[in-house]
């Protein structure tokens, strides 16, 4: 654990995370999460799997899933993981996953390169079928899925049908939060 | 006023009275009417005037195919041109205008263009106003023009928001009528995700409209139960007011809801519609058939109107347009129009059948074998003339005519991904042909089943079919089955100023003509009469003038040509399709880790692709940006200025592979780069054109970050994954983009080092000889924060470029600011940036403009010829390498105090000045407070052999020419001291 | 018979029984001495110079549907001549300069509109390749002018001066830019020419090439044989399906491109914009609908449709552009094919074929190309050399490396 | 359009930016004799068939996988989508 003095921001440019509700609709700021991202090396795969596997005790996510508990992964593409973690305790997850993954993967913060909002309660689908393509009857429990959401890439992951997860690139975190907050008050 | 017209019974809630007003007259209406049937109610008749000749337009019909009676709907910045009053919703307060009549409705002025028809005959534009030419267009075109158009837009942005949205299913099923209604169930009982939509308000088609039943019970009330029952079922999605607008590749649909046309007013943050995109496994199409017209002379007026919508207005409304009614039929249909609005009361005059052995009634007067010849009624039917079958003339006091000559199958959608209807001699109509688009299926009237049994029950088989469900359909009830079939009668023998597309125009006659000028085709008829480009896009006038042409031509219907429609169905607000996606809204904006601290200092900022970018920080006092900007290079070039660089592409490159792979992305070698350093690298387009260019540092054997230039980020990611996966696909190397984890800066100016010297972590040696020129590293700062440090220059200064997670990049720059007050450290924007690169001759985005060539950009040595590389082949083109090629040069006013003007063109000091003696051109130009004057970068033909060379830069369009001299690009430390200090 | 206002007049009076056939409806001859393969405006405007400048007599358009039914009659009908590269720009100088007299030529009123075109700036860096347009355009005597967002703002007040994404900063303007009536162009050079004696062979398709000894004697058509002293091949999208007849791999791809127009409405736009940042151009007819276009779908296609997205990216640019077009619909949306070369410049050239010539790779530009590219290939297969303002336009300059790359995006068609 | 993407099943194609012909992955040796007259037909010159069309599309909005997919360029038909590293390892290329 670092111990500088440097006070963190969330994307969003509060000191505290940004917490909207709109009907039976939550949509929260996340940024108390660390993010790696896990790249089995050529000819690793498997063993990369292995790695990962043990890193978050559950095995390696299918394409399209998450798995893991403390620490969660979810498919990002073909051999690559996205690794999280809550951040308090894992603010280093980039050195934790490559000592963990050893030479079967590269691995890069990823940290700070997304921003997550958490969307929990009822009626979330009416909210996500205004915002992306994904077949929302598809995504079932344990689902993460890549999408466009106002021409801003983003991970959409289920964790149960009264709670998504969205990450999308930080930068882009306003624009994001804003098309949220419109689609929940349309849909809501 | 009273609802004079209005009649007993039908689907409208009496309950509810709304007020509305039409041309400032103030009446009232129901819940559950339509603009249309409200104002017929009232006894109005004529709303609007037709495109040409501005002839009175009335309803013609009770749906979407309406050409006519069309109106400005609502005021001030919601108004809406065009809009259908027959698809209009009825709410209380309702607003609408007649258009394109002037100065009313009643008196128009322009109506006087009927009088001279004869001269203003189909393309008559095209053989006229052509002398003198220059009069076109200072006479006669600001003339046409301003006749053109319909209605008229408000001008003021739209106030109303719009979303879009997706939505998916194993059955889409378009039209909520007996086929519709019946797939539905047959498929939501069957447990198959459905989504029945439909144009109108209320579900049910045509069900609503007739009077005939559906096993017990009334063809309405069945509607209402089916409906009642789908909407429990879980499964099942009913979309009303929802037009389904176009069939698109694999089973995409687009359609339009609209959630707030019939509200007087939107609640907050609800949009006025919503653009579904609905993914299908299969769709079914039930939308019905269209009424077609017959075409007699003076078919046009006010009270004429399809059979079948009179029939709906009746039942559906319980509104006639008239207490006198005449029919003009060729077949059952009509008849029926006539003995549902006589059971309502409503005087039937007779009913005229061009048949000589239609079914006769005991409760009006049948004419036989007749044929309407002729109307009356300058502002309304008041009765037309009747061609008996015994050769006598009769006229028929009426205020409004149902004409039926048989029904078409709606066959549009099938037609959106280029499908040809195909030609049913029976029906004498088109219906689908073979080519539907792919997983779409037609049931019910659409497909030419026009008994009401027929399309329950083809709409039953088609959705059991779709769905590849087992077991038996549903039973159907019992609902009437007569057999139909269609003689056809396009027009009146005779007939001249009969109207096909009453909209725009076009008649019987101008078909004619078109055909007696050559144009013969469909395609060239439409174009050339204008037939079917109105905003009904023909549904009820195409096939008339296809008949006429294929009478004059002497061919069949289906040797003549087809119709075919183009999405979408019906018109769509342009905001339905850009939703949200307007304003700020029109692109993501990205900030930068810096931009809450910017904007408390009062930066200004700057759109950078979708990036906004501090551009300057002015200080109070300043009050033109150049004071800030010459200020900020000035005090970085003498201590100290940060910039946020965050927007630089940023690219993790890993694996075993890694060098190898950075050696084939860029031009010059990456594999003996090493551990703990930067190199700059070219990339160049598989055709040697430079693509980007960036930095790679090498963290380890196997790990480098490569930056790119902000505008190319993500092509240069697309490229690299291009050559990764598609070229090299067994070079084991991982990319991931990490521009915006890290927030980074530049720190650069001669006290650079000690600035950063007092937040880096003591244990990192960041002296010239611990970290020098082009090193780079992973550090900590600020007590144990992990950071990236790279000794890299864009300004030409001793400069590094500082790397924290984004989350701190904010606390970082504060920081480095208090930091930094012992050396007066500046921010700086992109405009200082800007200056100060071309003050060190570094090129940028305006250099590398796709178009040019390492060896332009003074690079050529940097191609590597011992590797392979992309790009390095086709560099070598002849053309590419000639002499005179141009290289980046830089640019100097021979007088200090004149401005260089980037776009300028150089010319030499003596010759003429145009294209043919072009020499090069500016690309950049910057105010040189270094310098003291304005200086510039640019392309000059062998340029590196003319340094020193007087000439002129010419910029007609700006009005500028300056006497300039071509210079050294690097006007700033050209020996590179600074940097390595 | 010559169209004019007395003329109409007379017909009126004498109930229109005077018109004529626009142009014959002529069974092919067994040789003629030029085949034009494609009726569209680029083949038709062939034949009319090759007639009336070029003194070609015995001359057929041979076209496989009916004339004016591709992309002369679906396109956004925008003429100008605001180009960057000396490859290009005086040739649509030429282009613009044709037009200016094309009524008059041909006597058919194309209603040749220069009401203006405004390509608006939103960065510095636009400015900066803007003011290097302007001045090459003026350099290459065309006219040009720079306009600050003042400017701009006096001339169009309801475009997004207050709430923009990307604000306007400017515009480079062409006055003498504008729209024509797009099917007239096909009509008026399809009667100009025949009446100077061309044949032009409606519902006749190019089914094969004759070439003996490396020489081409001719087309195989779905009429028949019809032999040719020289072929000029026209097709624009059709140009890799027509030329791979010949055995010719091109530097070609066919890409769909979307066009709309929205319903009649009054008067409101002068003139043609372009959006800076986004992709939506836009004019309004003399009929009233406002035409407008954006960017290709983006992907290889011979179908004249294209999908939804768009159909979205281009309302978007609209409503980003000017907001107060929300409330106006859309009515028709239709799809061209695009001849889309690689470098996004055409090719007007001999082939290594002797007697076979070609003229394509328009990308979506080639309306406004109509009547120096009829010109300049009615050139070429008149004098066997190219015409002055077209010696760019050479196959082999891919393999040399001379692109004319205005986008300057490279080989990858679809972005030109 | 969508696209059956083999990994992750149908997408819209708006996800995915397109490159063009999937020859392009045939890219020349660079050590060739004839390499200038390779490189420049493999940089310019294309089959363009009317029917089917074996072409590159990236999934940017998605996993950042190259796909060729056989797609019929005259009713868009799509008949087989594969991986591109696949495809590119079938037709002889490593490193």
């Amino acid at each position: 654990m670092s111990v500088h003095d440097l006070v963190a921001i969330t994307a969003l440019g509060g000191s505290e995370p940004c917490v909207e509700t709109v009907g039976a609709v939550t949509c929260t700021e996340v940024p108390g999460v660390a993010l790696a991202s896990v790249a089995a090396r050529l000819g690793q795969e498997s063993k990369a799997a292995k790695a990962l596997a043990k890193l978050i005790g559950s095995p390696a996510p299918g394409i399209g899933r998450t798995s893991g508990e403390a620490l969660t992964a979810f498919w990002a593409g073909p051999e690559q993981w996205m690794v999280e973690a809550p951040f308090e305790t894992h603010e280093e997850i980039a050195d934790q996953a490559t000592t963990a993954m050893g030479e079967t993967a590269s691995v890069t913060e990823q940290t700070d390169a997304w921003t997550r909002f958490d969307l929990s309660g009822d009626g979330i689908p009416a909210v996500l079928e205004l915002l992306c393509q994904l077949d929302l009857r598809t995504l079932d429990e344990g689902s993460a899925a890549r999408c466009s959401i106002h021409h801003v890439g983003c991970f959409v992951l289920c964790r149960t049908s009264r709670l998504f997860s969205l990450y999308g690139p930080r930068a882009s975190v306003g624009t994001l939060h804003h098309a949220i907050i419109t689609a929940m008050r349309s849909a809501l | 006023m009273t609802q004079t017209n209005r009649l007993s019974g039908g689907q409208i809630d009496r309950n509810t009275t709304l007020n509305f007003r039409f041309d400032n007259r103030s009446y009232t209406a129901h819940s559950g009417d339509t603009l249309a049937s409200a104002l017929l109610a009232n006894g109005v008749r004529m709303i609007g005037r037709s495109f040409k000749y501005h002839r009175p337009r009335g309803v013609l019909t009770a749906g979407s195919e309406e050409p006519n009676g069309i109106v400005e709907l609502r005021t001030g910045n919601r108004k809406e041109p065009n809009t259908r009053a027959t698809t209009t919703e009825m709410f209380d307060g309702l607003e609408a205008q007649s258009q394109n009549r002037w100065p009313s409705l009643k008196y128009d002025a322009l109506a006087v263009n009927d009088l001279f028809s004869n001269f203003l005959s189909a393309g008559f534009y095209y053989k006229t106003f052509m002398w003198p030419a220059a009069f076109w267009e200072k006479l006669y075109e600001p003339m046409i023009r301003r006749a053109a158009g319909l209605g008229s837009l408000s001008m003021e942005d739209d106030p109303d928001e719009y979303d879009k949205g997706f939505r998916h299913c194993d059955l889409l099923i378009i039209g909520s009528g007996p086929s519709g209604l019946m797939a539905a169930l047959t498929a939501g009982r069957a447990g198959a995700d459905v989504i029945l939509a439909d144009e109108d308000f209320a579900l049910g088609g045509r069900l609503n409209s007739e009077t005939f039943t559906l096993g017990d019970h009334s063809a309405s009330d069945w509607a209402a139960q089916a409906v009642a029952e789908l909407s429990a079922l879980p499964n099942v999605r009913l979309m009303p007011r929802t037009t389904v607008i176009g069939a698109f590749d694999h089973g995409v649909y687009g359609a339009v809801e609209r959630t707030g046309d019939h509200l007087p007013t939107l609640p907050a943050a609800k949009p006025r519609q919503i653009l579904w995109r609905i993914y299908t496994k299969r769709a079914l199409l039930c939308a019905g058939a269209t009424e077609r017209p017959i075409a007699f002379e003076n078919n046009d007026r006010p009270g004429i109107m399809m059979a079948g919508a009179l029939r709906s207005y009746a039942n559906r409304f319980a509104v006639t347009a008239s207490e006198r009614v005449a029919i003009f039929t060729n077949n059952d249909d009509g008849h029926r129009t006539a003995a549902d609005m006589h059971a309502k009361g409503v005087k039937i005059a007779a009913v005229v059948d061009v048949r000589d052995d239609a079914p006769t009634s005991h409760d009006y007067e049948v004419l036989r074998g007749a044929q309407v010849t002729d109307t009356k009624g300058r502002h309304g039917l008041t009765f037309v003339e009747v061609a008996l079958a015994d050769g006598t003339t009769r006229t028929l006091d009426c205020g409004a005519l149902g004409v039926s000559g048989g029904w078409n199958p709606n066959v549009h959608l099938t037609c959106h991904q280029r499908g040809r209807p195909a030609w049913n001699e029976a029906l004498a109509a088109f219906v689908p042909g073979p080519d539907l688009p792919v997983g779409l299926s037609v049931a019910g009237a659409a497909n030419g089943v026009m008994s009401t049994h027929g399309a329950l029950q083809s709409g039953a088989e088609e959705a059991a079919q779709l769905l590849e469900l087992s077991g038996a359909l549903p039973d159907l009830p019992k609902a009437e089955d007569a057999p139909v079939a269609q003689k056809p009668f396009w027009c009146v023998e005779g007939c001249k100023r009969a109207w096909l597309d009453q909209q725009n125009d076009v008649t019987v006659k101008d078909v004619k003509l078109s055909y007696q000028e050559g144009f013969r085709s469909v395609e060239h008829l439409k174009r050339y009469t204008t037939l079917g480009m109105a905003t009904d896009q023909g549904k009820t006038s195409n096939m008339g003038g296809l008949a006429i042409m294929a009478e004059v031509a002497g061919k069949s219907i289906p040797e003549t040509g087809t119709t075919i429609f183009r999405p979408p169905y019906t018109p769509v607000p342009i905001g339905t399709f850009a939703g949200r996606m307007r304003g700020q809204e029109f692109h993501p904006t990205r900030l930068t880790p810096s931009h809450y601290w910017a904007k408390e200092r009062g930066a200004v900022f700057v759109e950078v692709g979708n990036w906004l970018r501090a551009q300057w920080f002015p200080l109070p006092g300043e009050t033109h940006w150049r004071e800030s900007v010459d200020r900020e290079v000035r005090q970085t070039r003498a201590s100290v200025g940060v910039c946020d660089c965050t927007t630089l592409g940023k690219i993790d490159v890993q694996g075993t592979d890694a060098a190898a792979f950075l050696n084939r992305i860029y031009a010059n070698g990456f594999a003996k780069l090493a551990v703990g350093k930067t190199r700059y690298g070219l990339m160049l387009r598989e055709d040697g054109i430079a693509m980007d260019d960036g930095t790679a540092g090498r963290l380890a054997e196997d790990h480098f970050v490569v930056t790119t230039t902000t505008a190319n980020a993500a092509n240069v990611y697309r490229h690299m994954e291009f050559v990764r996966q598609c070229l090299c696909p067994d070079m084991d190397v991982q990319l991931i983009s990490t521009t915006e984890a890290w927030a980074q800066y530049a720190v650069a100016g001669p006290n650079a080092r000690k600035l950063l010297q007092k937040i880096v972590d003591p244990e990192f040696d960041i002296s010239n000889e611990g970290f020098p020129f082009m090193a780079c590293g992973n550090i900590t700062v600020c007590g144990g924060l992990r950071a990236r440090l790279f000794r890299i220059s864009f300004s030409g200064e001793l400069a590094f470029e500082i790397a924290v997670p984004a989350r701190y990049g904010d606390a970082l720059m504060r920081r480095l600011m208090t930091e930094g007050e012992e050396f007066a450290v500046v921010p700086y924007g992109t405009e200082a940036l800007g200056v100060m690169r071309i003050e060190k001759g570094h090129a940028a985005g305006n250099e590398l403009n796709g178009t040019t060539t390492a060896l332009n950009l003074g690079m050529g040595r940097m191609v590597s010829k011992k590797k392979d590389s992309i790009g390095s082949t086709l560099s070598e083109r002849e053309a590419l390498n000639e002499p005179d090629a141009l290289r980046m040069v830089g640019i100097k006013p021979v007088d200090a105090d004149h401005k260089i003007t980037a776009g300028g063109h150089l010319m030499n000091t003596e010759g003429p000045v145009d294209a043919a003696h072009d020499q090069g051109y500016v690309t950049s130009a910057a105010y040189s407070p270094s310098l003291n004057s304005s200086i510039g970068l640019g392309f000059l033909k062998n340029g590196g052999n003319r340094l020193g060379e007087q000439m002129r830069l010419v910029s007609p369009v700006t009005d500028l020419t300056v006497e300039v001299e071509i210079v050294s690009a690097h006007f700033v430390d050209p020996e590179g001291e600074r940097v390595r200090a | 018979m010559r169209y004019s206002g007395f003329r109409v007049i007379k017909e009126a009076l004498t109930g229109h029984e005077g018109w004529t056939p626009a142009w014959r409806d002529p069974e092919p001859k067994a040789q003629y001495d030029i085949v034009v393969i494609g009726g569209g405006g680029h083949g038709l405007a062939t034949a009319h110079y090759l007639a009336k400048v070029y003194g070609q007599r015995k001359v057929a358009v041979i076209e496989k549907g009916w004339i004016g039914g591709g992309n002369v009659g679906r396109n956004t009908t925008i003429i100008r001549s605001n180009y960057l590269l000396d490859g290009n720009e005086p040739f649509y100088e030429f282009s613009l300069k044709l037009w200016e007299g094309l009524e008059q030529d041909v006597n058919y009123n194309a209603m040749v509109s220069q009401r203006g075109i405004i390509n608006l700036i939103h960065s510095d860096a636009q400015r900066d390749a803007f003011t290097r347009r302007g001045n090459a355009m003026i350099l290459n005597g065309a006219d040009a002018e720079l306009l600050d967002a003042d400017q701009v703002r006096k001339e169009y007040p309801y475009l997004n001066f207050n709430d923009a994404r990307f604000p306007i900063k400017g515009g480079l303007a062409q006055r003498r830019g504008g729209t024509v009536r797009h099917d007239a162009v096909a009509w008026g050079y399809a009667r100009s020419a025949d009446s100077h004696g061309v044949d032009i062979i409606q519902n006749c398709e190019v089914t094969g090439f004759r070439i003996e000894n490396g020489k081409c004697l001719g087309v195989e058509t779905s009429k028949g044989f019809i032999g040719a002293g020289k072929v000029g091949c026209a097709v624009a999208g059709n140009s890799g399906r027509v030329m791979g007849m010949a055995g010719m791999r091109l530097p070609i791809e066919s890409h769909v491109l979307q066009a709309f127009v929205s319903e009649g409405l009054k008067p409101l736009l002068p003139g043609v914009i372009t959006f800076g940042a986004g992709h939506f151009y836009v004019s309004q007819s003399d009929k009233g609908g406002l035409v407008f276009g954006g960017d290709l779908d983006g992907y290889n296609s011979y179908a004249q449709r294209g999908n939804l997205p768009v159909v979205e990216d281009v309302c978007e640019g609209g409503m980003a552009l000017m907001p107060m077009i929300g409330r106006a619909r859309l009515l028709r949306m239709w799809g061209g094919i695009m001849d889309m070369s690689m470098d996004g410049s055409p090719i007007i050239d001999r082939t290594p074929v002797e007697g076979l010539y070609f003229n394509g790779g328009w990308c979506y530009g080639g309306f406004k190309a109509t009547p120096a590219s009829g010109y300049c290939f009615a050139h070429l297969l008149a004098r066997d050399e190219p015409h002055p303002t077209a010696t760019a336009y050479r196959f082999d300059r891919f393999r040399t490396g001379r692109m004319i790359d205005e986008k300057g995006v490279g080989n990858q068609p679809n972005l030109h | 359009m969508i696209i059956n993407h083999p990994l992750l099943g149908p997408r819209d194609a708006s996800e995915f930016a397109y490159l063009g012909d999937a020859s392009l992955i045939d890219r020349p040796d660079w050590q060739a004799e004839n390499a200038a007259e390779a490189f420049y037909e493999y940089a310019y010159l294309r089959d363009n068939p009317v029917g089917e069309h074996r072409e590159l599309w990236f999934h940017e909005a998605g996993d950042r996988s190259w796909l060729v997919v056989t797609r019929n360029t005259m009713t868009h038909e799509i008949s087989k989508v594969e991986l591109a590293r696949d495809v590119a390892r079938a037709r002889g290329r490593s490193k």
